[in-house]
């Protein structure tokens, strides 16, 4: 974490709306490039509130709702980033993303290679993704493999209140396309996967003390979550608080690391960790086949190869789409993840 | 740029007139009259019919006189059909809301002010004409007197749901009743609706399609492609705009209602539009009408804007009170489409007060039976209700190997955890 | 279906007028007549002239006189540049196709017959007023004066092309003479320059934008995002579409011209839209000025259609006789937009054949010249002209160390092979 | 292979456009079902000629022009399956197919699954893609791995005429949805990486000789296409040439695998070649992070964990945008895939 010498504020006690919305309240406040839009975005503050008094505070013209139309939201958010604008469109859940896919992946991601400089797009698209709040096949899904395979593209996730608000900033202010994925299922709590208990609020947790002000989590830094010696696991997003569960549960003196960046990817702190347990075990909500696991896999045993003592097992989704009722039955939980660990542990 | 004498530009950002708290005042609005709007015979060319894309078609006047050449002149019979399907529409919605407040299932939303736009719009299509509705048109289902047990059973996601409880409550879908599977994704059901009555044209079929989306809806790229298809090989389909005036908090102007009608936009390609009254009942069957004659008669494509009300909130998950004034439904100019049925059936003599009391009670008692009998297959709230195999079959028609093995991992799982 | 006595369904499929080896007829073409359209001012609402997406609006007539309102009643020097930036626009493009098929380099394509639809339209632009255009505006560039030896080092892909040989051959960029990147998806521009147009208004800017795409272009759901956002913001841009007839093998039929005109797509949205004869270089210069006037003082978009001819192949990789009459462009009853110009600058008097010969002489040596400069800096066929460094540069604005890695071992397995 | 019993005619030497198109043909010959739609598919017979002579013999209601829409082509091709029909929409390019991809991706792929087999959309989607022609950013991207990525999606790959022919025919009459991915580089002749000497054609190749008519090649089944003993390379489309190029210059040992299918994928094959070689190399045109590699990757350490003697490495394009003029820079060409084996064989 480094936070900017400029004074961060007071810290308060965020869930990770409230600190995205303050990371949007300092980004605006700062710039007044920066621009927010997306369906239900302005008067209403957006359906997860992400946005909310944001209008209100900065404006119609820089806080705006949209016509329902991914496509036309990237799209003019890549016409405002060449004029020179910052904007920071809302896709209201990443299911939805595939109809904007196009300006996403063939304009934003490419304009600065293909154009040698002369244009960017520095936009930083926010959507929330991720299951685990019976949202059905279509307010559930995890696409970020498909935007890491995009070069040109940054892809971020963060998983606490302290991370959101420092990462966004750091996006917002990146001169590249960043895709900013939001676990929903821990908006307002850190969730470890036991669907059956009540989940604590933000407040009880130390990542919900946020600054008030301007600080930054740089892109592309892993974080330690945790020290271990036995097993390294990789994850992130709400995966994360699954882990730390299991961990906390089980006793495995496993070392989690929460990725944070998917896109610049931090192999140095992933390697040195595996370098040093041998053993891996990767962790994400997405459909297994090509998701983000894969690659982490293949980046493992080419980089950590002759210290693993295992197979690198990856714990996800199944190749399903997300199912409604079976929810629980799909998602990567505790179950799943302390056979996985088991396996791996002993082999 | 600068040193030239120009005025400054400035971004127009649309505004409802109304927000939380405004006192709802409607003598702005210009009310058409019902009946005054002439019917063109069904083969009109379009470029002869734009005027109608700016018009509104009425047949209901306020005292529930059918009036003017609209007048789909139905039988009785079909009339108390009619009310009753929208009737039951709204019976079922309150008590399944309810059912979902009460913590029953994860998700439901009303069709509140807009049933007309679809039980009368089934009613004017033959049964076997397929519909690509939205997520708001359960009234296509009950007016083709689908059992509600099975739309409740499918609400529940429990043991009798026919799509195994993979799909979000109300995303019904009944092949039978040639009601297409519901997408969460809007608009796509646009162009598979063109894409279905461009096949039925090709293989010299009778069957005609017909879709439907909020006028929210109509920005998306599905929308253009629907048309732009539609329009190149005329295919026999009826195009529905539900312009209920918002699109969760946003209002209709931020699809781009400042500027024009929803119906225009048959203009920009040359296609057939209508605007209707969307809580008339009559219109609504009669542009039906109009339109699904012309498609049966290799005429083409029609869109039709249906000028509504969304009277409650988007969805359970949804506030309507945070963004819009509460006034704006109890004062809708164009009333509500069952009580302007049941006063021209009532004016017409085959129907009173009294029946209409005690259908309401009927349809009342027949959802709260339908709900009992559906809850005896299990609710979403009393656990997994599905067969844990189930998750993996329907991805591939055959199962492959790497969701068998999935399939026994997950199994084994269970084991493990003994569940 | 069955047992309904309706009859059978057919599907309609377009065909164009003529197919290679048809005698081309265009008897049919009903000629408008120049100057007959009237002009409205550059204020009135949309509703008012939705006739105009009906008409089309000609300056030029058969002698080359410029009649009726829509004459922007330029300056001599006004129209010897744009006839010049014409007449070199296709020297250039004479001179690089045939460089492509000499080999020099993979693809060019040509905007033979359209010219004035760039050309015409640049001139009637502010020089920072912001261009997003398609594949075929070389016309903007060459207006706005671009030196013609950096659009050639593109195509080239040499050592002195600032795109670092990244792009396809003529994919342009040139940020200061405000021309936008050209991407090879099409239509992706049209929601940018109303993105760029709308950032502009919500600054208090006083640039306008314009954006430029083909008929079958239209189809893509861009399109619709453009106009529809356009609509609900008012955004101070010009959305030409460059009607050529033809898109790739497929006749304009296929995007919905059977049915109506592309102009009135505007009219669907309740936009502003021209249709201009686009080989009448005065009607483009003043259907842009009429739109950029509108938008520059905050009356909104302008979607113009240019009715024009595209006179050659889509490109070097097309052979168009596989699908077209030959005929069509040569009988095409708008003619030449050069010719056309030239006669109506020789009829004023400040120009003449003699002149006009000993320019295109003068442009074809520039050409030349220009040609024999780029070819200092490499051609594509003679192999590799960049550095390979520069593969990895600009996918970030800085370098992650995964792409300093491949970078790496693209370096060191050039060695290996002695490269 | 598998040919069927009904006769399948004369055989014929063709290259793969023409593989492509006698498939079609033949499809459409036994199934008036068939339907063919697409930009340029119709009187022009497609850009590539794959369509040539179809609308001729077959009609305009069945072979068809569009408009240039991709999700429409798509959306209408859904729409056309539920009715019964079984389209073949052609997509121009792969680079072209995001405007469509949510209909592919929401919609056909899902369909099956969301409407408990009510509905389903057996529409198989051909389009060219990969490098190699000087086509620039837009012309040669291979983006199959977002693809193979869905779940309810098959994709296919080609990688010679006979199997372009057999495969294509399996794919229109598979009852899910498939998208067909056409290496368009190969179309005329196999291309082993060396662009700097002249490709041969189709016909001094055996996998020319086509059968006239009617036969499959089943999806979901890996072709041996080398057996070897010391490294097991893992391949499709236009790099099973530039492997067999390489295992012919360098006379490596190793055992060559063209997948054909990526899913569902012949995970078997592959299992039981690495388990005997000890060794594996990817191969894919397709940028490297989340690229298909990193699934065969991630699979084989799972499954071959303790029969790997090196760690599987990945020969792919890089993670950049596909340059025009520096192609073969790019391209993972025969000095690419040698270095790989070297280092893989002396580990
Ligand atoms: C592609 C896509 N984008 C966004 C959403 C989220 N969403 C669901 S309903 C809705 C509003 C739709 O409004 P409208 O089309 O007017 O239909 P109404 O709800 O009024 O019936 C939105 C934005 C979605 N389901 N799909
Ligand atoms: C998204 C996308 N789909 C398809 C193509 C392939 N393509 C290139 S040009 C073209 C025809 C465009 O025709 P039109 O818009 O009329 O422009 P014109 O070539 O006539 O100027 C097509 C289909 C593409 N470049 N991008
Ligand atoms: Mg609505
Ligand atoms: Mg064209």
């Amino acid at each position: 974490m480094s936070i900017a010498t400029e004074s961060a504020g007071e810290t308060r006690t965020m869930n990770m709306i409230q600190a995205i919305n303050s990371a949007l309240d300092v980004a605006m406040g700062r710039d007044d490039a920066t621009v927010v839009l997306g369906e239900d975005v302005g008067f209403f503050g957006g359906v997860f509130k992400a946005t909310e008094g944001l209008q209100k505070k900065y404006g119609k013209t820089r806080v705006f709702d949209t016509p329902i139309s991914e496509n036309g939201i990237i799209g003019v958010a890549v016409g405002m980033a060449t004029y020179g604008l910052r904007p920071i469109p809302e896709i209201q859940f990443a299911d939805y993303i595939y109809p904007g896919l196009d300006q996403l992946v063939s304009e934003a991601a490419r304009l600065r290679y293909r154009s040698a400089g002369e244009f960017t797009a520095p936009i930083t698209v926010r959507t929330p993704f991720g299951g685990g709040i019976f949202g059905g096949q279509t307010h559930s899904q995890s696409p970020e493999a498909l935007f890491a395979h995009v070069s040109g593209l940054k892809t971020v996730i963060p998983s606490n209140p302290y991370d959101a608000k420092g990462l966004l900033i750091a996006a917002i202010e990146d001169n590249d396309p960043v895709i900013f994925f939001e676990p929903k299922r821990i908006y307002n709590g850190p969730f470890d996967g036991h669907y059956d208990r009540p989940v604590s609020p933000w407040s009880r947790f130390a990542e919900s003390a946020v600054p008030d002000g301007y600080y930054t989590v740089p892109l592309g830094k892993a974080k330690l979550v945790r020290e271990g010696d036995d097993v390294t696991i990789l994850a992130y997003g709400t995966m994360v608080h699954v882990a730390r569960g299991v961990i906390d549960e089980t006793g495995i003196d496993a070392e989690l690391i929460d990725l944070r960046t998917l896109v610049p990817l931090d192999v140095e702190t992933i390697v040195a960790s595996v370098r040093k347990t041998g053993r891996c075990v990767v962790v994400h909500e997405a459909t297994r086949t090509g998701g983000f696991g894969a690659e982490l896999s293949a980046l493992v045993q080419e980089h950590c190869f002759h210290s693993l003592e295992a197979p690198v097992e990856r714990v996800t989704g199944w190749d399903t789409p997300y199912p409604h009722s079976l929810e629980w039955a799909y998602f990567p939980g505790p179950v799943r993840l302390t056979e996985a660990l088991k396996r791996v542990m002993q082999d | 740029m600068t040193g030239r004498n120009l005025p400054p530009l400035s971004l127009h950002i649309p505004e409802p007139d109304f927000r939380p708290g405004d006192e709802v005042d409607y003598s702005d609005f210009e009310m058409p009259v019902a009946g005054a709007v002439a019917r063109p015979a069904t083969e009109t060319a379009p470029a002869a019919i734009r005027d109608m894309s700016y018009v509104m078609i009425r047949v209901l006047d306020d005292e529930g006189r059918a009036q003017g050449m609209w007048d789909p002149r139905l039988a009785p019979e079909t009339l108390l059909k009619m009310l009753r399907s929208m009737a039951l529409t709204r019976a079922f919605d309150d008590r399944l809301y309810r059912a979902q407040r009460q913590g029953k299932t994860s998700f439901y939303m009303k069709c509140t002010g807009e049933e007309a736009t679809s039980v009368a719009a089934a009613h004017a299509l033959a049964y076997d004409d397929m519909c690509f509705p939205s997520y708001r048109q359960q009234g296509l289902l009950i007016a083709r007197d689908w059992p509600i047990v099975d739309m409740i059973n499918q609400i529940y996601s429990n043991r009798a749901d026919r799509l195994k409880g993979r799909q979000l409550p109300i995303m019904y879908s009944a092949r039978e009743a040639n009601f297409f599977s519901i997408s969460g994704n809007l608009t796509t059901q646009y162009p598979q609706a063109v894409g279905w009555a461009m096949a039925s044209a090709s293989r010299g079929d009778t069957r005609i399609a017909a879709a439907w989306c909020g006028e929210g809806s109509t920005a998306e790229g599905d929308f253009h492609s629907a048309m732009t298809f539609a329009a190149v090989y005329r295919a026999p389909v009826i195009l529905n705009v539900i312009n209920n005036q918002w699109a969760i908090s946003s209002f209709s102007g931020f699809a781009g209602a400042e500027a024009t009608t929803f119906a225009a936009r048959a203009i920009g390609y040359g296609i057939a539009g209508l605007r209707v009254d969307g809580n008339d009942a009559l219109a609504v069957y009669a542009a039906t009408q109009w339109a699904a004659d012309r498609a049966r008669n290799n005429h083409g494509p029609t869109l039709i804007e249906h000028f509504t009300y969304r009277a409650e909130g988007h969805s359970t998950s949804d506030d309507p009170t945070k963004y819009r004034s509460a006034d704006e439904g109890v004062k809708w100019p164009l009333g509500d489409p069952i009580a302007r049925l049941k006063k021209h059936v009532i004016g017409l003599g085959i129907w009173d007060e009294e029946r209409h009391a005690a259908m309401d009670k009927e349809l009342a008692e027949m959802v709260r039976a339908a709900q009992k009998e559906a809850e005896k297959n299990g609710i979403l709230a009393d656990g997994l209700k599905q067969s844990f195999d189930s998750m993996f079959e329907d991805v591939f028609e055959v199962m492959p190997d790497h969701l068998r093995d999935q399939q026994k991992q997950m199994l084994e799982e269970r084991r493990a955890a003994g569940i």
